[in-house]
């Protein structure tokens, strides 16, 4: 299983924290955005598109980076911390 | 002062005090002759918009993940002695505190280096949002310099 | 927190709170969004020596119009919002407050750039002088970079 | 009448905090070192050889200064303060 993460304005358009999806032992980041995108359409396109951040058990990865099961994943839009 | 010994490095909902967060770290060493220390407080304007107040999220673990790479590599880096990183989430009003960072070095100026690269490091790597509420209503911040 | 409204540039035998000097410097704007701080400390080595105390004079009223002088050109300079100085005089022990200066400006740069330059020039321009106490004996100590 | 303040290191040398000269209403700083160097000529030889800042009135001074009566003078070794 894989957990995917939504955060700010992500989260407020998933309308939740989180997804958990079963997609066996290694995907890529597009088959994962297929499974984002078959509810959450715009959040798929966003992450196949490659223009949010993606992080892989809390580092941010490059975008072939293979996901294995067990896997946390972060869908990061751009960061405003500090001031 | 503080009596509780804190970890350097804190995401938290409470605000901090400077004074105990700086006797908390001169503890570190006798050595140290120079603390720069930078703190973010909510301005009351931003590109001309009037903000009424300030809400933060972070990333939990992967946040302080971020922020204790930063001290690590900031101690190494520039031969300080130690480093305290503290950020607030949650709902911050106009004048308040929002972001910490205190670097204390032997002399003054490895500590004005390493302090300045870690709030430009922070801002960078580390998983924190900003959401803005003005007049207009709610904005998510796009990252700035 | 003192609710005493106290000059921004000052030189005190007492020691000062770093939280309150911030927040006293807060009240000059709503627009503050970044503090750079500086603290020296009294370190308990230099050049080797093991130092048991210091103690610091100045010229009345010269050191206060130094002081004034680098507040006054660092705001019109850099552009920041406001400065305080706070340099204390007597006998300090080791770990002890010994000067303090705050930047604060809209942004972080600026207030970076105002401290760094205010505390060369304060050890540049203003006549306070360092005596330290070693197993040695005591020593004027010559300015350091 | 001029008054002349020692600091630091030179208030120690001189065993005292300051001295008082009737020297005239205009003086250079060289009739100046010697009117010190009369009693301390340790002190008169490093104003005169310009081993130490000179102030006048709260502001340093170039060696070819103006002394005026009613001045204060300062003698200022180098100074160590901040840190």
């Amino acid at each position: 299983m894989i957990t995917v993460k939504y955060f700010a304005q992500l989260r407020q358009m998933a309308g939740k924290e989180e997804d958990q999806f079963e997609l066996g032992p290694q995907i890529t980041l597009d088959q994962l955005s297929d499974a984002i995108g078959s509810n959450l359409p715009k959040i798929g396109e966003l992450v196949r598109d490659k223009k949010i951040m993606v992080s892989v058990n809390f580092d941010v990865v490059a975008s072939d980076h293979i996901i294995q099961d067990g896997d946390e994943v972060g869908l990061l839009p751009p960061f405003s911390g500090g001031i | 002062m503080s009596t509780t010994l804190q970890p350097k490095v804190r995401i938290q909902r409470e605000d901090f005090s400077v004074t105990d967060e700086i006797e908390a770290l001169k503890k570190s060493s006798k050595n140290i002759g120079g603390l720069v220390v930078f703190l973010g407080t909510g301005r009351e304007l931003n590109k001309g918009e009037s903000i009424a107040d300030l809400n933060f999220e972070h990333y939990p673990k992967m946040a302080e993940k971020k922020l204790d790479d930063i001290r690590v590599k900031a101690i190494k880096d520039f031969n300080i002695i130690d480093m305290s990183i503290i950020h607030r989430i949650g709902h911050i009003d106009i004048g308040e505190n929002i972001v910490l960072i205190i670097a204390a070095g032997e002399h003054r100026k490895e500590a004005f280096v390493a302090c300045e690269w870690a709030i430009a490091e922070l801002k960078r790597t580390t998983p924190i949002w900003k959401k803005e509420t003005t007049t207009k209503g709610e904005v998510w911040v796009q990252s700035t310099p």
